[in-house]
């Protein structure tokens, strides 16, 4: 009984806090939820908000890598071990997890929602681009290495690695390898452009698009995009999905359900 | 052959199964790949005269059987609203406008521009129980519901139907003045007021503390609404609440609903929910050799 | 150590779980079997002055969520019920004896036999909502419901609960028209006006067509009454409506109840389900180092 | 979804009609719940009533024995093969199939609910008293024949077999063979005065009781015996569980609640 009628919402404790890079914190915390990669969860700091992070790490010790760009995440990466949040899900549609030789492009906190999936493929398979505004904002170096036989960075001011954006490195990458999928994961421009260069080279691509989630859980519509419910049909979707819709890289929604370019 | 066509207080649809008011609703978008799942007509969210961001997240909150929520009437407001009507009018299937406001006037100047926009018919929100000053707050007067759809239906040609809240035991009387007032069928029910308090964090979930349950949970509330409606009523019942298979969808029927609409259900099984419960009751005639849903409707009566 | 007791309107309980009303009430033996359940008070069948049948079956329907009842109040009438007071009397915790009648008078004259055969309080059914004449229809009327409480506190000197429905917009008048004539404590909710239709049958299941809805489906219904209740009166509100563990008792308590009844979960989960549900409550005290159970009632209050 | 909310009431269509005896019929139905030996349904009749009705036959196509005895059982009997009927449950605790050798007793349509039960114990351990008014009433012969080694009848009237109740016939059978277990299932009084025999004898025994229902799901409190309740924690209840109920045998309840004596 208890069990079939449990409560969806699962108070979790953190276990451990860590500093990934300037103003973004990685919080553990022991939850038994069954998620994929490519998930997220809706996270409730009670008294502040409820807001969709995607897991970053699977397993019975989960995790979800926060940037603190306002309010809510502001509490988020202020918790601490021992701290409790709130979580529910994990929701929507992840990757799948793709077979051959595979090409991870991830842009700021994008990198949280890959490197799940990016662990279940052969590291021999995989190379990685990240990117970053300065190095001091660079995610995830360490981590991508242990998943992928190739790892390079991008930086827009040449703090580090390749001066440019990541969709430029990246366009690098492919035009020296030739790779059966390629996933990407960070700001929308960034994937929009991204996606352009995997339809001109012909090669499949899967990305996780962010739009603003009230429910997250399929109902309200305000993640809409082309009336697709990125908390449901997403947040991943195929290249080809995305090539028919119309608003993706030009539009997304306000509180309101009012269109904002982008 | 079976039919499923009805003609709802003027409006032809295909089939009986409507999207229900404040799930996939927004934006033109969302009321289309609605359309796609089979639904034979679409209600918008309830639109404002500005936009409203409504209540702060938590605005959900996920249980076994069924949702609470209190999204608080986030709408982009009904001006901008204009473009999300045409383009949810190339599903060519009828869209039904939902509207809300705080006085008769502003009912009736909603519901002009939601006809202007091409609405086939106009729902009126009188019963969603979590935003102050609206809604249910309005909805278990008569006197006041009355004057609304007086209102509204000198200002708009198109049929209107008022959607009524099941959380007073006064539902028949406003249903009867609703009815006197002219109005075109009844929506029932929109839903209960309620609360979900965790325990961890030792205070309710939602934002707004209070919010609507919906799904399975509130079923056999608007089965019996409906049932009472339709007894007491000359004008058609729209059945709403809970419905997300076949079964549920022919209980409201058999109860006397003309057409049922279907929110939880949206985000429980998915858009092709409208179209599960089109081919579930069509199996369901053929096997009792009825030719058209108009013949179940309030077979649940002696 | 933590400590459950609770000291309700006087009444002295070990824990704050109940029986509600109509659960394996209606005889001695059932009532002793609760008590070893683990409850802290029982409250009894509710009584009416002469023997009723009750309605035909089918009288109940079993859903995933709760069930819908249509008992139709049977019970041995208030004479024959001396007998198993007494026998439930040997459970040596407090019992409540609930009444029905079709006036203030009737009300009195039953509650006055309950108190007579030994109740420690009585528990006034304003709130049956499948009985023609009783309950419900009583109950959403403030006037009524202060004639039939200053009559029955005239009449016998342990404390006196009125147990409300949750079927009306007028709760609160309602309760605060109970509080203003004496009433000593409030419970809330009895069911939810409901109906199921059976799609092969081709009608309600129910003999009596409308039932009660309980059970997890009208915990968020009880759980914001109670909250409302809380905010609005001065004299304790006791809590019931779909609790079956310890998590669902604390939401009602945090939300203002100072003690808890169970009918549906005796049901779902078994007579143990109160000595489980306070075993629970007592862990999370201790977890949260609280040693009274009264530093939780209401805290889901800011 | 569906699977998860469906409704627990269940239309069957008679799939075949059997008269047993005088006023007796079997109708079987596909239903593929799970049930076990002893275990009831709730069978409503629409318009009619709905009322307990013991399995008489498991498996997926199971099957109940009705005796005419009042408005709704004469419905029941008057259904054709094709008819509906719904039907909720299995509802409550049968019998523990027993070990060794089983002494089973049925009177009246008793054996409807003992023969399931049989039917899971090795045949040469079994031996039945079937007890009938007279030999038009009586009823399961045969098939309890395919169940036990030896089937013992018996009649008030003498028309055939032991003439006598089964009571006194099963005194007989236990006095030439040691058995490890009883089963019983008929009238009250005859499960009284057969537990009293088991109590002499020293042989543990479970019988299955009858009280009026109306939930059969356990809320009610109509079916209570002693503060048990005979739809969940019976309808079955072992020989130590009726020694301490001081109503067995004695009284029943009404459909007031009111005390009745047996
Ligand atoms: C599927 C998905 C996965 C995400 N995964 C991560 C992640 O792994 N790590 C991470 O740092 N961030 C992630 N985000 C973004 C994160 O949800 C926002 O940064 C956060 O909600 C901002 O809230 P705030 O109160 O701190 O900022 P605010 O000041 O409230 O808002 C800043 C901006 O954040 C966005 N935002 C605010 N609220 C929401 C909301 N409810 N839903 C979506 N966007 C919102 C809006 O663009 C807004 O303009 C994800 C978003 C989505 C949709
Ligand atoms: C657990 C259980 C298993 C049973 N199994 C069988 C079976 O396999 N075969 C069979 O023929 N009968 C069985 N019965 C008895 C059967 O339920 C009654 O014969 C039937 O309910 C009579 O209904 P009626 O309308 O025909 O008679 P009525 O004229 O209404 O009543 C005649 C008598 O039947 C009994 N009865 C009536 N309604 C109920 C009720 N709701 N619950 C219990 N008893 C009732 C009462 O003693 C009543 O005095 C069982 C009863 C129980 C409790
Ligand atoms: C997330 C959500 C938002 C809703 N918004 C509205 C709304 O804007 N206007 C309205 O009339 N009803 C609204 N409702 C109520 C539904 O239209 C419907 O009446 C109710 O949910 C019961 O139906 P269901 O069980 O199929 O969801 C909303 C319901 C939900 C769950
Ligand atoms: C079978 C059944 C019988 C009931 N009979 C009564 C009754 O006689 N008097 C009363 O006040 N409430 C009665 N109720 C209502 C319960 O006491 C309780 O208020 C309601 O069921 C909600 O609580 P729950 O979800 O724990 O069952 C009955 C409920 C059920 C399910
Ligand atoms: S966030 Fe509500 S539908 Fe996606
Ligand atoms: S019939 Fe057994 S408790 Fe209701």
């Amino acid at each position: 009984m208890t069990e079939r009628f449990m409560v969806t919402q699962t108070a979790v404790n953190i276990a451990s806090r860590a500093e990934e890079a300037e103003d973004v914190v990685t919080l553990r915390f022991d939850w038994d939820a069954p998620a994929s990669p490519g998930q997220f969860i809706m996270v409730w700091i009670p008294g502040v908000d409820e807001v969709p992070m995607s897991l970053s790490y699977l397993g019975d010790r989960k995790g979800i890598t926060v940037k603190n760009i306002g309010e809510a995440t502001k509490a988020l990466t202020s918790l601490q071990a021992g701290d409790q949040m709130i979580v529910r899900g994990p929701y929507g549609r992840g990757y799948h997890v793709p077979k051959g030789k595979v090409l991870a492009v991830g842009g700021g906190t994008g990198m949280a929602s890959l490197l799940p999936a990016l662990e279940r493929v052969p590291t021999a398979d995989v190379h990685t681009a990240i990117g970053a505004r300065g190095e001091r904002e660079l995610l995830f170096e360490e981590r991508a290495k242990r998943t992928s036989s190739n790892v390079r960075v991008s930086t827009d001011d040449g703090s580090k690695g390749f001066h440019g954006n990541a969709v430029q490195l990246a366009r690098e990458m492919m035009s020296s390898t030739k790779y059966d999928m390629v996933l990407g994961c960070g700001p929308e421009k960034m994937l929009y452009f991204l996606h352009k260069l995997c339809a001109e080279k012909g090669v499949p691509c899967q990305m996780s698009l962010e739009r603003y989630m009230k429910c997250g859980a399929g109902l309200c519509g305000s993640c809409a995009i082309d009336g697709k419910r990125v908390c449901r049909e997403g947040p991943v979707f195929t290249g080809d999905e995305l090539k028919d819709m119309k608003e993706f890289g030009k539009q997304r929604r306000d509180e309101c359900g009012g269109r904002l370019r982008l | 052959m079976t039919s499923l066509k009805v003609v709802l207080a003027g409006v032809e649809m295909e089939n009986p199964t409507m999207l229900a008011s404040g799930i996939m609703g927004e934006t033109g978008g969302s009321l289309l790949a609605m359309a796609k799942g089979g639904a034979g007509a679409l209600v918008t969210k309830s639109i404002g005269s500005a936009p409203r961001e409504g209540h702060k997240n938590p605005t959900l909150v996920e249980l076994e059987f069924g949702y609470m929520n209190a999204m608080g009437l986030p709408n982009p407001g009904i001006d901008a609203f204009g473009e999300e009507m045409y383009e949810a009018g190339k599903a060519g299937i009828p869209i039904v406008g939902s509207v809300f406001g705080a006085s008769a006037e502003e009912f009736a100047s909603l519901s002009k521009r939601m006809q202007e926009f091409g609405a086939e018919a106009i729902e009126l929100n009188l019963s969603c129980p979590h935003a102050k000053g609206y809604g249910m707050e309005m909805g278990v007067d008569p006197d006041v519901v009355a004057s609304i759809i007086s209102e509204v239906k000198a200002a708009v040609a198109v049929p209107v139907f008022a959607k009524l809240t099941p959380n007073t035991h006064r539902l028949i009387d406003v249903a009867l003045a609703a009815e006197k007032a002219g109005v075109d069928a009844i929506v029932a029910i929109n839903t209960l007021k309620a609360m979900k308090i965790d325990v961890d964090a030792m205070r309710p979930v939602l934002s707004n503390r209070y919010g609507g349950l919906s799904g399975p949970a509130v079923r056999g509330v608007g089965v019996r609404c409906v049932y009472e409606l339709y007894e007491a009523l000359n004008i058609p019942v729209i059945g709403v609440g809970g419905i997300e298979d076949w079964r549920s969808a022919l209980e409201y029927i058999m109860a006397g609903a003309a057409a049922v609409q279907i929110g939880s259900g949206v985000g429980r099984v998915g858009p092709r929910v409208f179209g599960d419960i089109c081919s579930g009751i069509s199996s369901y005639m053929e096997v009792n050799r009825l030719r058209n849903i108009s013949q179940l409707v309030g077979v649940a009566h002696d």
